[in-house]
């Protein structure tokens, strides 16, 4: 085994990043520019059952190491996920994809969850029920701990494919959420999704975001990402995923140190289209300056102290 | 889209607030006019979109106004290096000029119609251009234009300088083939009113990635959900659905 | 009165630029360097019934844009601070100052209110009930809306003193926090406290702080910050000070225009240690720029749109 | 306490990964040896307290290590300015160094004992200067404490260079009537078990302001509460309680 392997739900990733959903697309963008199955893998765009436009603009503001974003879900269904996004994916990237899903009820998850599940190409599914750029949708999943493992359920009833919740940082407690997710059946833990944030136009005296309310990622939330992947980490026995503002290869050992598996990679990639694939590059000279052989053994190892 | 850095040679003051900066650099594949570079700037996470303004050789201009704290910071710079995704957009499209082609732009809408009108009077056509400004002190490039050889109009809403009024006071009287325009929303508007005739309009929208990536500049377009950054900025004005 | 002018629960306040708890000691050490009556007013370190040390060190770390802080509460204890803090402190500050208060119980509350409700001095109670460096202790008032409720009320029956509470971000529903503070009796609501957040130190593989996690703050924090302030000021009719991040004048008016009547300044005081009063002196400036005639009249500003 | 803003006039590698800077500026209140500043860098949150190694005139000397991000980026700067918080802290005692006094540093320790020396010197004692470093290549300053006309020993652990061993191995047989000492926490700890008599140590600990504000940086002492920023960071051999 490469010391960059780690092992997810009984997948062999050949390294731990993995680009977040909704900052990667369906990956053919990035594929433009380098080889995206040099990547452990990605996380597609969230996917409805209907297709989406999402919020009004503006969508996106700008703060202090990092940004509010409040697309809202933009997406072509997941019926056209699986005609059209899923076979032009197939011509750059050859590795089991995450899919990322969302709804607005249990419903909805399910069925989801029930269409994609059998492609192919799809290696885990990946449940979003922490979206803070939807109302009456993902957060209020994300926020409450049975609602939460109802919807963890009705997916895991329909899958046989390893079932990664992804939770909302905007609880008072995520370890008591991720302890749901994990009695009702989930196979990993990833976090954290955006935090909820604001900024006001001091010109218009208006919310920036047409929504109100963004979603915030980036840097700036590397402190609490860590602190939860912490604690999610002592909570459950299932994998864990880490992100939230990793933008370097320290970032990426800091959060595996926390407990995380593998990470995610999201906001870095919008401002750096090269982000995960130079964290990537950068994980051997990273790990020999911290005497790290393999990093499967360093996951949670900040906690053995 | 390519990510450069380029060398800061020049850094000045053109108008009240507006800047040009020459750059120098590898200035492949942007060649199209109505592109644009994303601008990473030190101490701010997002980049800034900036519209190309003229790419000769090694060298790229840009003129942008200090309208908040980062181009602001971008003001400040005298010399050094600057980290830019180049050529992304889709650009205007040259062969619907038409031997008569009108460009109208307004205040920071003008910069990316120098390029385009470089171009169109490279082609040997004959380029007639409208720009609009608020107020005498925020005139800037219509010698520019002139020198090209093309025709040009200056408006001013408080007529402290060139014709007094808005651009679309100007077009009246005008004979075209075609028109390019780029400006605030309201000018937009107003063009697409008071135009007769098809056009390309360059939108502006807040960007979390300028490539296509994190669909934060969607619009609605008569051919579904278009990414201002990828699909446009340019887009033709019977594609746009014009809103209230 | 004058365009700077705020009315903080019947006190008016020359300006609404408020030093936070813990970045400002006693105010003497700052005394030293500018006038410190020129600020609106500040809060005083968190004062608890006995004398405490805090954890141990480190109990600082860095992050991007804001720093972790894991000082635990150290503080000589409310009688030190009534016999030797204030009479030292009223050789340099003549303004009602703000009292912050903190305890491991509801009593230890109500005893420490009751010490010093009395010193003339004090023109506010601000009630810390969301302090996350400190086990057992404020934090858990501060994520559960009955015990904070708890709190206010027995604070509300030792004084006849303005009570502000002052509120944990790790929550949910932070309306919710405040909606149950201001029927117990609070006359303000400040927010935020710190964000709970962690950093590991790569070469040792353990966090970097003695107390494993600490509260986040700085910069990078503003966006929950004025997300919460929205919110709250949305939920309850009492005043809402706004803090978490504050470091221009430009961040001031955004907090007033979500909602804030004044503003504390917290770890901007740490790092330039001028910073409240040059944030005060660019207010006119910047007011002058958005067209602003004075600060009352745009308190909650964003939300007539 | 003041914020000053001085010039970067030079930035050289010492030793490995040591680093000597020299800034121009108001070195005024920054008198006493064993204080030091607060470097505020770009792109970092909080300052970096570093101890001041020489102030001359308008001239001041720091001398610090790259170990983490900060130091990496100040290593990197090779003009422009710099905001420092000056004249932090307490410093040592030089009234009790008695005729003979003994400085031990270690490692990036020592910056603060050249400025000692030199005043030290500078009152016509003859001063003893240990300093202790790994190996070889992290050797610095030794000609400079010789060309005060102190007494110079150097120890590395691996004895590639001066006399091998710590700098506790240096002390046998020494005479001496006072010591001042800096360095990492073990070389602190053994100096206060093997160096017999009365002396003065400097402690580290991380710093939100380094002024006194947020108690980021406090040690239990047998007077109290003190803060490392504020009272310290030099501390009596007597004040420090020593844990474990
Ligand atoms: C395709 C395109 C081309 C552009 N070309 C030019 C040009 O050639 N010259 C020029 O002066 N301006 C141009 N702009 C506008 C320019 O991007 C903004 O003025 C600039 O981003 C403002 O940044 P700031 O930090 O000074 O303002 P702030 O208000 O402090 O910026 C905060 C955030 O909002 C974004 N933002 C603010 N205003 C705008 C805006 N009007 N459009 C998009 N994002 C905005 C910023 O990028 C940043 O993310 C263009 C915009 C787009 C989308
Ligand atoms: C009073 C005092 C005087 C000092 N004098 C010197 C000197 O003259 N030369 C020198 O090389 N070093 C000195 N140090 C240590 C120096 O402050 C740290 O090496 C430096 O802050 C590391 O910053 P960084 O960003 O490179 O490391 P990082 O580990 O990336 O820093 C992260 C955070 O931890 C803090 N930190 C990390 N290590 C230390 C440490 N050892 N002490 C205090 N804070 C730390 C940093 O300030 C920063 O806030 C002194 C420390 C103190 C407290
Ligand atoms: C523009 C944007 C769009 C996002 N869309 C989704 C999404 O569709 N589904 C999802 O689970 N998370 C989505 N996220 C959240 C990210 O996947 C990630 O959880 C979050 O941004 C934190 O990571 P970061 O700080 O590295 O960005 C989105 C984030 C951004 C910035
Ligand atoms: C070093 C430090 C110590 C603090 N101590 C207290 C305290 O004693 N009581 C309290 O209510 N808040 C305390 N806080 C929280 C601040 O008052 C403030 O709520 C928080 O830091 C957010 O504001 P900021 O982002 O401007 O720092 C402390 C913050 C810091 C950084
Ligand atoms: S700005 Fe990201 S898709 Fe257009
Ligand atoms: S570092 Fe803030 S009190 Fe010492």
């Amino acid at each position: 085994m490469g010391k960059l392997n780690v092992d997810l739900c009984g997948i062999m990733l050949e390294n731990p990043v993995i680009p977040a959903s909704g900052t990667f697309g369906y990956g053919y963008e990035f594929a433009q520019w380098y080889d995206i199955n040099r990547l452990g893998t990605f996380s597609f765009k969230g996917t409805t059952r209907e297709p989406r436009f999402g919020n009004p603009t503006p969508r996106i503001a700008e703060c202090p190491s990092g940004m509010l974003n409040a697309v809202g879900l933009q997406n072509p269904g997941v019926r056209a996920v699986i005609e059209e996004e899923l076979p032009r994916m197939s011509a750059c990237f050859h590795k089991p994809v995450m899919a990322n899903i969302s709804g607005f009820s249990v419903e909805e998850y399910r069925e989801v969850a029930e269409q994609l599940s059998p492609c192919p190409q799809i290696g885990w599914l990946e449940v979003n029920i922490s979206c803070p750029n939807v109302h009456g949708g993902g957060m209020a999943f994300g926020t409450d701990p049975k609602a939460a493992a109802e919807v963890v359920r009705a997916v895991r009833d329909v899958t046989e494919k390893p079932v990664i919740v992804k939770l909302s940082p905007n609880v008072t407690s995520i370890a008591e959420m991720a302890r749901a997710c994990e009695a009702a059946g989930a196979d990993a833990i990833s976090l954290i999704n955006t935090l909820l944030g604001m900024r006001i136009d001091l010109r218009r005296r208006a919310p920036i975001l047409a929504n109100t309310m963004g979603g915030f990622s980036g840097p700036a939330v590397f402190p609490v990402a860590l602190r939860m992947v912490w604690q999610v980490y002592d909570a459950v026995k299932i994998p864990v995923i880490g992100m939230g503002g990793i933008s370097t290869a320290e970032d990426v050992i800091e959060m595996m140190l926390a407990g995380a598996t593998a990470v995610e990679v999201g906001a870095a990639n919008l401002v750096n289209p090269y982000a995960s694939l130079e964290i990537l590059e950068a994980l051997p000279e990273v790990m020999e300056r911290y005497g790290i052989k393999s990093l499967e053994e360093i996951i949670g190892g900040a906690h053995r102290t | 889209m390519q990510e450069k850095v380029f060398e800061i040679r020049e850094n000045t003051e053109i108008a009240k607030d507006v800047w040009e900066i020459r750059l120098t650099g590898d200035t492949s594949g942007m060649d199209k006019p109505g592109q644009f570079v994303n601008v990473s700037l030190p101490g701010f996470f997002l980049r800034r979109p900036i519209s190309v303004c003229c790419v000769k050789g090694q060298e790229l201009t840009l003129i942008y106004k200090t309208v908040g704290k980062g181009t602001g910071t971008l003001a400040t710079l005298r010399e050094g290096q600057l980290n830019l995704l180049t050529g992304l957009g889709n650009g205007y499209d040259l062969e619907r000029a038409g031997n008569a082609p009108l460009l109208i732009g307004g205040g920071v809408g003008v910069p990316p119609l120098y390029e385009l009108a470089r171009q169109l009077t490279a082609r040997g056509l004959k380029v007639q251009v409208i720009l609009g400004f608020n107020s005498s002190c925020d005139v800037f490039y219509e010698e520019q234009f002139h020198d090209l050889g093309c025709d040009v109009t200056v408006t001013t809403v408080d007529g402290s300088y060139g014709m007094k009024g808005f651009v679309t006071d100007a077009l009246e009287g005008r004979v075209f083939t075609y028109y390019y325009t780029c400006g605030p929303m309201p000018m937009l508007k107003a063009v697409r009113q008071k135009c007769h005739g098809d056009g390309e309009f360059s939108l502006e929208e807040r960007m979390g990635c300028g490539f296509g990536a994190c669909m934060g500049c969607s619009c609605k377009t008569t051919g579904g959900y278009k990414r201002v950054c990828r699909e446009g900025p340019v887009f033709r004005k019977e594609e746009i659905l014009w809103e209230n």
